[in-house]
């Protein structure tokens, strides 16, 4: 029923998105929060806005996003059919594309971060989609407030940015610029680096690293994306593959198109990449469940995204957003028709699935292998790009040697830890669990979408050489695109990437091929890794512990302060005039010769007072 | 005229007031009680009639001596008043002492 | 002749109290009892009263007052060269408000049911005791404003005990008297030593004396004795313990009238006879009498009245804090706000008296129909006790919000009469400046502190569930009739002086001006009088 | 020109008194009221001359200007003059969109409803009086009169502990309010003004020495913080909220709070520039602890309203952080988070009392996974939290966005507190959501059906003014903006 609607919804983004060609800018604005320049209280106004601005990358982006968007909807119908509150799901997958389109087509930071919000709202609800389950709500929550940690450390670099672009902004508007901080084509970078606002800058451009990295999933804020899984996996793959987790890596695009990061900036941002490549790989490499191995893959390619945007080829960067969306949300999706089929996640009760869902497995094996980065299929035109450009830099930049090494050795993980799964899965005769005997493929609906995907997975990166698309990566944000070079160089690099890939899928093969089960190594060393990689390193642990343990009692002690130290003091003040009023209350004694006494009394307080106390004040304050 | 006997008989108008109060203080009889407020009270007269005899020449207003009477009238009212209340707490109470009749307090 | 007409036209409203006084005690002798007939008698006596006076206040323009010597009255007595008695706007105003007082009680007590003896002799020394503070609101003469301030005192001693019925009243009038006594043995005391130091007991006198004697030590101690004779009158603490048994023990009738009648007289009186000292050593300098200036009394009195006005109220609200007993509490806080009105006359300045006079008229209306609540409450049988007042809101709402509209006035909220007047009165004294604003500090925070106990008899009367069924006797009392019947059981009488009081209190805290613009008139005027 | 103000006094306290006799028909009364309250709010939009086009006005600096005397001392003028500015105008309207909203909401309301329904009114009576009133006098009538009402609402329709709490509430902050007091006559008689009227003062407490100005308003800001409240003064607002019935406690977050915000602007700020400039840095030492303390402690509330009750004090505490900055931006983000917060915390205190009638607790731990049961009452709590955890589209988010940038405007990096804070308040309401609506379904009595309309109504109204600010500010500060702040000297 909401398909419908949501169906048109999707058609229309999509025509948008494919009518685009590039270079072609459209952009409207109105007023969203204005101070006007006034002679009264606010002197120096200024103007915050809302437009749209679509040019080549967000084009490309958007491509991504209703595309993918769609074929997840379709694929859903099949996927969800047999789900409770299916119009909360498809009203909030709808809202989710609504608010995607929205942050890759808006034209200013404020924009941007509102959608970022609301995309992050989607993604809390969709996680949360089970709600009954506590680990979904946990997950959930989670996954907001991780993420919340980013956007914090996103408006803090907004608001660097706002300040810098307007003491730096066009004449004529003193103090905060006029209208907010829109993106200007070809200003980028804003300030010259070296600029008495370097320093600001490069703060910023951490912060706004901050952003990306919370949404992204990169290191350190990388730990809710695995728990996401909790969600429906067609979800998994739209936000949590194709679309959302990538608005980090667009956000550092568009940043370094607009407004520029510092060289030191770049620096972190690689580091970051390179690291996070690596780190989740690893994480990937043992663990059971399917879906998170995917996930871990999925932070990993990250990596190499915001790896590349942060050596200054966006363009490729985002080349790989492009390819990683379809060959990722590929895997996701065949991932979800073996869980639909077999209704549980974990590899080792899984196996010979080959013969009874060739499409699937078929599907899975295309996704892997452009995963891995073995050519034709996708993945590989992109990563190379990525390795070769980022290579070609380490000349000049040394500092890039650490995390482009990571990167490469990263492409033997990957291979191994997909094709660890792929051979978990599907190869084998027959299910290590009995009761999985029975699966079978999905029906059309889950299908077309495979296929559909699979053939972008395989020919995804031969775009590359259509002149339109090329035209897209070409001069796309004035940064250089990458035309597909074949130098020496290059070459070597390529084939050595390519033959680590191989030795991956070897590996898997030797260790779990024909539904092998590897024997755990009896070396306590490899034993107490693979715990150390299960655990995560730990870090979740640290997280929940800070978060409890550490905020929580925190939390305690100050409500017990409220409670017992401001309230008692309030009612000691009350208590000491009730004791105060007791006490005096004893003098009414009832007896009238006191009373009489107390007239005397009184009477020798009044000589007292008029023959000794107010002269001698009057002496001191007269004196005054 | 000297101070002299102008302090003398203010030693002596203040010892009456003095005894007087004393006995308010220190009497639970209220007869001796209504005694001591009129020892108190004819210190006071005693004064008028005292000043005016040693008044400035010629002073404005009532004549000390005047005033002298009128409190002298005043005072059996008042007594005659207190009188009739001792009656009443006699009646009621059966005790004139003041002390006993302390129902109400604090 | 002529004279004694004028005599008659000057004295007006005290001879109708007089006349009113003797008519109830001849019915008495008659034996015509009969509590409707003597109580309209004496409503209408002090009706009449009071709307003399108000014609009094009405043509004498307050620029100029009357005097009357006593010269004119009899050429015999011409040895009396200066007046005994001296009208000043401000006495009219104080006339004024002693009569509504009388006013409300006597209309109260109407219907104080067919079980209460005594009626003509309750109305008769209502009468004379309203007489005697009329006579103090115009006296000019030390002798004659004690004696005036004696024979309210008298009637009131007995009007307390006059039931001769139970311990507890007559124990008042006991405490009341011989406390009393003693006080005015020391006033009088005090206004010898005086007359020692000037020559002459007339206040107008006294101040040109003092103005060429200057003060010797013999004026200090007669204004000290004055002072704590007075200061029972006034009820200013440590003089105050008997108020406490006599308002509890008294008819609340009575306490009504005492702590909305008579306790004014004291303030008065201190008013009377410090007002002058105090301006006198004010004069010349500026509003502040710290500020430079030459060493005189008034600063003395100034410092001693402000301590005791901060000790009484200070006092007054402590000991109403955990008070059990609602006419013990409201006695307490009614020694609290003579701890205001002296603050006022602590003042001297104009705005201040003022206030102060406000104040007063503020407490008249506040506390007298307080009083008269509790009493119409007791009628309905229930006890003495705050908790004994349970659940009063639903089941007597009239009467609970006009009990509460006057708890809230006294505790000085906004629209009542009580704020308006603590408004006046610690406006005028932070205007003061100087030493005075620690004075209206001290008051700020009484009024802070006086909250704590008002708020807790609101509590009790709407938040807290009743205790027991309404005792029916109580109920049948007065049985059912107009409008104000509502509160049913308190009879027309009470329930119209209760209304108006109410009525009064909120009219008033709204629109003020038309009682403050006159009020301020005479008070300015007094000052410039006493100057 | 109408006299508009004045108008709607007038409606107010008719209708009050209507409703006070109507008995069990109370309700439609007080319906009517609000609704004529509401009409007439919007009149003053319509007729809402922006700045500086007040110069022509009756009170100089104020649209819709009347004086009428009122009260003469010798020494004191005192005058009944009302008037509006943007400021006013917007809590004006925050009063008339609470005020059919809690009508709404309480429409069932069993208990004495005419005596309910009285008091909720005459309360707005009372702050729409100090929105407008611009006499010391007056103003500090009305301040008073909000007072009273509140303290019956909590004191006889609260819940168990309800007599300490309306004691306590009453007690302080009678107390401040009689500070403030002091603190305002000190104003006026120190600097020699012979009129309470505002502009009077304002012009005459320009001569007063800084020093003076310093301590004067020390006094002034105890008034108002206590009212905020602030932390240290802060412990009688949990109390109130919890005891309080569910419509005294939307109007004691949405309404009363932000009388001590407006009262520090409007009575502290502009009179007393000077000492504001000198009292900024402890201004802002407590508007960080009461930011940092109310959000923290949240996160180890159990019961629902005292949840919501820090929450409101972890915002006010915003606001006054905003106030003390000093700038245009900050002021426009005072008011503008005032006014968010008075319509959010308002859902959130309806949802609150819904949860406790639908589920005869407020007790996190005892309630839970109440999602599936009552679909449409977890949609209001999620829209609550979401905006008061500052979520854009929603209202919460222009405020604080405005906020935040003040902050960093005038603070640069101490910024990073209410940024860390954001992620705790964050926290607490997501923790909430999670045992509240998520989960498995934990003490849900087999009773428990979905809200009724009445009290979806009430909810509703906010709800969708929620969006419709949330996503159109401007439409809010356009008018904030037309205000001729004096002593506001602008970033």
């Amino acid at each position: 029923m909401a398909f419908g609607g949501v169906a048109m919804v999707l058609g229309v983004l999509l025509g948008i998105g494919e009518a685009s060609s590039p270079g072609s800018y459209t952009n409207v604005q109105f007023t969203w929060l204005k101070l006007a320049p006034s002679p009264g209280p606010f002197p120096s106004g200024f103007e915050l806005v809302m437009g749209t601005l679509v040019d080549p990358i967000s084009a490309l982006v958007l491509v991504v996003v209703t595309v993918v968007g769609f074929l997840v909807l379709l694929y859903s119908i099949g996927y969800m059919h047999h789900d409770r509150g299916l119009p909360r799901y498809y009203a909030e997958l709808s809202l989710f594309l609504a608010a995607m389109s929205g942050l890759v087509i808006s034209n200013n930071l404020l924009e941007f971060f509102l959608f970022w919000e609301l995309v992050g709202l989607c993604s809390y609800l969709l996680i949360g989609f089970y709600y009954e389950k506590p680990s979904a709500a946990s997950a959930a929550k989670e996954a907001f407030l991780v993420t919340r940690v980013g956007d914090v450390m996103f408006l803090l670099g907004i608001f660097l940015f706002f300040f810098v672009y307007a003491t730096k902004g066009p004449a004529g508007t003193g103090g905060w610029a006029a209208s907010g901080f829109v993106f200007v084509h070809g200003a980028a970078p804003f300030v010259p680096v070296g600029t008495g606002n370097a320093t600001l800058l490069t703060i910023a451009g951490i912060m706004i690293l901050g952003g990306a990295a919370g949404k992204s999933a990169q290191f350190p804020l990388h730990v809710w994306l695995p728990d996401a899984m909790e969600g429906p996996t067609t979800v998994s793959a739209l936000i949590h593959a194709a679309t959302m987790v990538a608005a980090g890596v667009y956000l550092l695009a568009v940043t370094s198109l607009f407004l520029g990061f510092t060289a030191l900036d770049q620096t972190v941002i690689v580091a970051i990449g390179g690291f996070t490549a690596f780190f989740a790989a690893t994480m990937a490499l043992v663990h059971p469940d399917i879906k998170r191995v995917i996930a871990y893959s999925t932070v990993s390619q990250l990596g190499y995204m915001v790896l590349a945007v942060g050596a200054g080829f966006t363009m490729v960067g985002l080349f790989h957003l492009f390819t990683h969306a379809f060959f990722k949300a590929l895997l996701f999706l065949a991932a979800g028709s073996v869980i639909h089929a077999v209704g549980t996640q974990d590899l080792f009760k899984m196996g010979g699935l080959r013969k009874k869902m060739r499409l699937t497995s078929a599907a899975f094996a295309i996704g892997g292998l452009a995963l891995a980065g073995i050519p034709p299929f996708a993945g590989f035109w992109s990563k190379d790009d990525i390795l070769s450009s980022v290579y070609s830099t380490l000349p000049s930049h040394p500092a890039y040697w650490p995390a482009f090494l990571l990167a490469f050795a990263a492409v033997f993980l990957t291979a191994y830890y997909i094709f660890r799964a792929w051979f978990l899965a599907f190869s084998g005769d027959k299910p290590r669990d009995p009761a999985l005997e029975h699966a079978h493929e999905g029906p059309w609906v889950m299908a077309v979408p495979l296929v559909v995907l699979s053939a972008v997975a395989i020919g995804g990166g031969l775009l590359v050489y259509l002149p339109g698309f090329a035209g897209l990566l070409l001069h796309g944000g004035g940064t250089p695109g990458i035309p597909p070079t074949l130098s020496p160089t290059d070459l070597l690099l390529s084939t050595a990437s390519v033959l680590l890939a191989v030795g991956g899928i070897l590996l898997a093969w030797r260790l779990w091929g024909n539904g092998r089960v590897a024997p755990l190594p009896s070396s306590s060393a490899v034993r107490s890794v693979r715990q150390v990689l299960l655990a995560r390193y730990g870090m979740k642990a640290a997280y929940d512990w800070i978060g409890t343990k550490g905020v929580y009692t925190l939390a305690r002690g100050a409500d017990f302060f409220d409670r017992f130290v401001i309230d008692g003091t309030v009612h000691g003040f009350e208590r000491t005039f009730g004791g105060l009023s007791d006490r005096l209350r004893r003098i009414q004694t009832g007896v009238v010769s006191d009373y009489a006494s107390y007239v005397v009394a009184g009477l020798i307080a009044v000589f007292a007072l008029m023959l000794l106390l107010a002269p001698y004040l009057l002496s001191r304050l007269g004196g005054a | 005229m000297s101070g002299l006997p102008f302090a003398g008989f203010l030693v002596l108008s203040g010892a009456l007031l003095a005894v007087g109060l004393f006995g308010v203080l220190t009497r639970r009889n209220f007869i001796l009680l209504l005694i001591a407020i009129e020892i108190a009270m004819n210190a006071a007269i005693l004064n008028f009639v005292y000043f005016a005899a040693f008044a400035r020449a010629p002073s404005p207003g009532l004549p000390g001596q005047a005033i002298a009477v009128v409190l002298i009238g005043f005072a059996a009212t008042e007594v005659a008043v207190g009188l009739a209340i001792v009656l009443a707490l006699n009646r009621v109470k059966g005790s004139i002492n003041v002390a006993e009749a302390s129902e109400l307090k604090l | 002749m002529s004279s004694l007409f004028d005599l008659a036209g000057t004295f007006a409203p005290e001879l109708v109290l007089l006349a009113g006084a003797l008519l109830v005690f001849l019915l008495d002798v008659l034996k015509l009892r009969r509590l409707e007939l003597v109580g309209s008698v004496s409503v209408g006596a002090s009706l009449l009263a009071l709307a003399l006076v108000v014609a009094d206040l009405g043509f004498a323009p307050f620029a100029s007052l009357r005097t009357l010597s006593a010269a004119q009255v009899n050429p015999s007595l011409s040895a009396l060269a200066t007046p005994l008695w001296t009208f000043t706007s401000l006495g009219l105003v104080f006339q004024g408000m002693f009569l509504l007082a009388t006013l409300l009680v006597s209309v109260a007590s109407l219907s104080r049911g067919s079980k209460e003896t005594g009626g003509p002799i309750f109305f008769g020394l209502l009468l004379l005791a309203t007489l005697g503070m009329l006579l103090v609101a115009i006296s000019s003469d030390l002798i004659f404003l004690l004696l005036a301030i004696e024979l309210s005192s008298i009637a009131t001693y007995v009007l307390v005990g006059y039931t001769r019925r139970g311990l507890r009243p007559l124990e008042a009038a006991m405490k009341f008297y011989i406390i009393g006594a003693v006080s005015s043995a020391l006033s009088f005391f005090g206004a010898s030593l005086l007359f020692g130091a000037y020559g002459t007991t007339n206040l107008l006198a006294i101040r040109e004396v003092a103005g060429t004697v200057g003060t010797p030590i013999l004026a200090l101690l007669g204004y000290a004795f004055l002072l704590s004779g007075l200061a029972f009158k006034a009820t200013l603490v440590p003089f105050h313990a008997w108020a406490v048994d006599v308002y509890d023990g008294a008819p609340s009738d009575v306490s009504a009238f005492l702590a909305g009648g008579t306790k004014k007289v004291g303030i008065f009186a201190v008013l009377l006879v410090f007002l002058g000292p105090i301006l006198f050593a004010g004069a010349g300098g500026s509003s502040n009498p710290f500020q430079g200036g030459p060493f005189t009394l008034g600063p003395i009195l100034q410092v001693t009245l402000g301590t005791l006005a901060v000790v009484t109220m200070t006092v007054g609200n402590v000991l109403a804090l955990l008070q059990k007993e609602m006419k013990r509490l409201l006695a307490y806080s009614s020694i609290s706000q003579a701890g205001y009105m002296l603050l006022g006359v602590t003042i001297g300045t104009a705005p201040a008296i003022a206030g102060a006079t406000f104040q007063v008229l503020a407490h008249v209306l506040m506390k007298g129909g307080a009083f008269l609540v509790v009493a119409g409450v007791a009628g309905l049988g229930i006890g003495p006790l705050v908790d004994d007042w349970r659940g009063l809101g639903s089941r007597r709402p009239l009467l609970s919000v006009a009990f509460a509209l006057l708890l809230l006035s006294l505790a000085g909220v906004p629209l009542t009469i009580g704020f308006v007047s603590k408004f006046v009165l610690f406006s005028a004294a932070v205007q003061a400046q100087g030493f005075f604003v620690w004075l209206a500090v001290a008051g700020l925070l009484n009024s802070a502190l006086s909250v704590f106990y008002y708020a807790r008899v609101l509590k009790v009367i709407y938040f807290e569930a009743p205790p027991a069924p309404l005792p029916t006797g109580g109920a049948v009392v007065g049985g059912a009739g107009p409008e104000p019947l509502r509160a049913g059981g308190l009879g027309i009488g009470r329930a119209v002086a209760i209304g108006v009081a109410t009525a009064l209190v909120v009219a008033l805290g709204v629109d003020p001006q038309p009682l403050l613009g006159p009020i301020q008139a005479a008070a300015s005027h007094f000052v410039f009088f006493w100057r | 020109m109408l006299p508009l103000l004045s108008l709607v006094l007038a409606t107010l306290f008719v209708g009050t008194l209507a409703t006070f006799l109507a008995g069990s028909r109370a309700r439609w009364v007080a319906l009517v009221v609000s609704s004529a309250f509401l009409a007439e709010v919007a009149l003053l939009f319509a007729d809402f001359t922006g700045w500086p086009g007040y110069s022509a006005q009756l009170v100089p600096g104020f649209s819709e200007g009347e004086s009428y005397a009122w009260l003469h001392l010798s020494w004191l003028q005192i005058n009944y003059t009302v008037g509006v500015d943007g400021i006013s105008l917007v809590l004006i309207l925050l009063t008339a969109i609470l005020q059919i909203a809690t009508v709404l909401y309480s429409w069932k309301e069993a208990k004495k409803p005419n005596a309910y329904f009285g008091l909720l009114l005459l309360t707005c009576l009372g702050s729409f009086g100090v929105f407008v009133a611009l006499d010391i006098l007056l103003f500090f009538l009305f301040w008073e009169a909000v007072l009273v009402p509140m303290f019956f609402l909590i004191g006889f329709w609260g819940g168990p502990r309800r007599r300490y709490a309306a004691l306590k509430f009453f007690i302080y902050t009678h107390v401040a309010s009689i500070v403030m007091l002091f603190g305002l006559l000190a104003v006026v008689f120190y600097s020699g003004s012979t009129s309470l009227d505002f502009s009077a003062v304002y012009l005459a407490a320009r001569g007063l020495a800084p020093v003076v100005q310093t301590l004067l308003f020390l006094a002034l800001f105890f008034g108002f913080a206590v009212k905020f409240p602030v932390v240290p003064f802060h412990t009688w607002l949990p109390d109130a909220h919890v005891e309080a019935p569910t419509g005294g406690s939307v109007l004691l977050a949405g309404l009363l709070l932000k009388l001590g915000g407006y009262g520090l602007i409007r009575w502290g700020v502009e009179l007393l520039p000077i000492g504001f400039a000198h009292d900024r840095s402890i201004l802002f030492a407590i508007a960080f602890l009461t930011i940092v303390w109310g959000s923290v402690v949240s996160l180890s509330q159990r019961d629902l309203k005292r949840l919501v009750a820090y929450s409101s004090i972890n915002h006010m505490g915003i606001v006054l952080l905003a106030i003390a900055l000093n700038s245009s931006l900050g002021l426009l983000a005072a008011v503008l988070l005032m006014f968010a917060h008075g319509i959010v915390s308002g859902l959130l205190f309806m949802t609150a009392g819904s949860v406790h009638h639908t589920f005869g607790t407020r007790d996190l731990p005892a309630v839970g996974g109440i999602t599936p049961r009552t679909p449409a009452l977890s949609t209001m709590v999620m829209v609550g939290s979401l905006a008061s955890l500052g979520l854009p589209a929603l209202i919460g988010f222009p405020a604080e966005f405005t906020a935040l940038l003040a902050t960093w405007d005038g603070l640069r990096y101490l910024v990073f507190i209410p940024l860390v804070i954001l992620v705790v308040t964050a926290a607490f309401y997501l923790w909430m959501m999670q045992r509240l609506l998520f989960g498995p379904v934990r003490g849900v009595p087999d009773g428990a059906h979905d809200i009724p309309w009445y009290e979806g109504a009430g909810m509703g109204i906010l709800v969708i003014l929620t969006v419709l600010f949330g996503i159109l500010p401007s439409l809010l500060t356009n008018v904030i903006v037309s205000s001729p702040i004096r002593g506001f000297p602008g970033p």
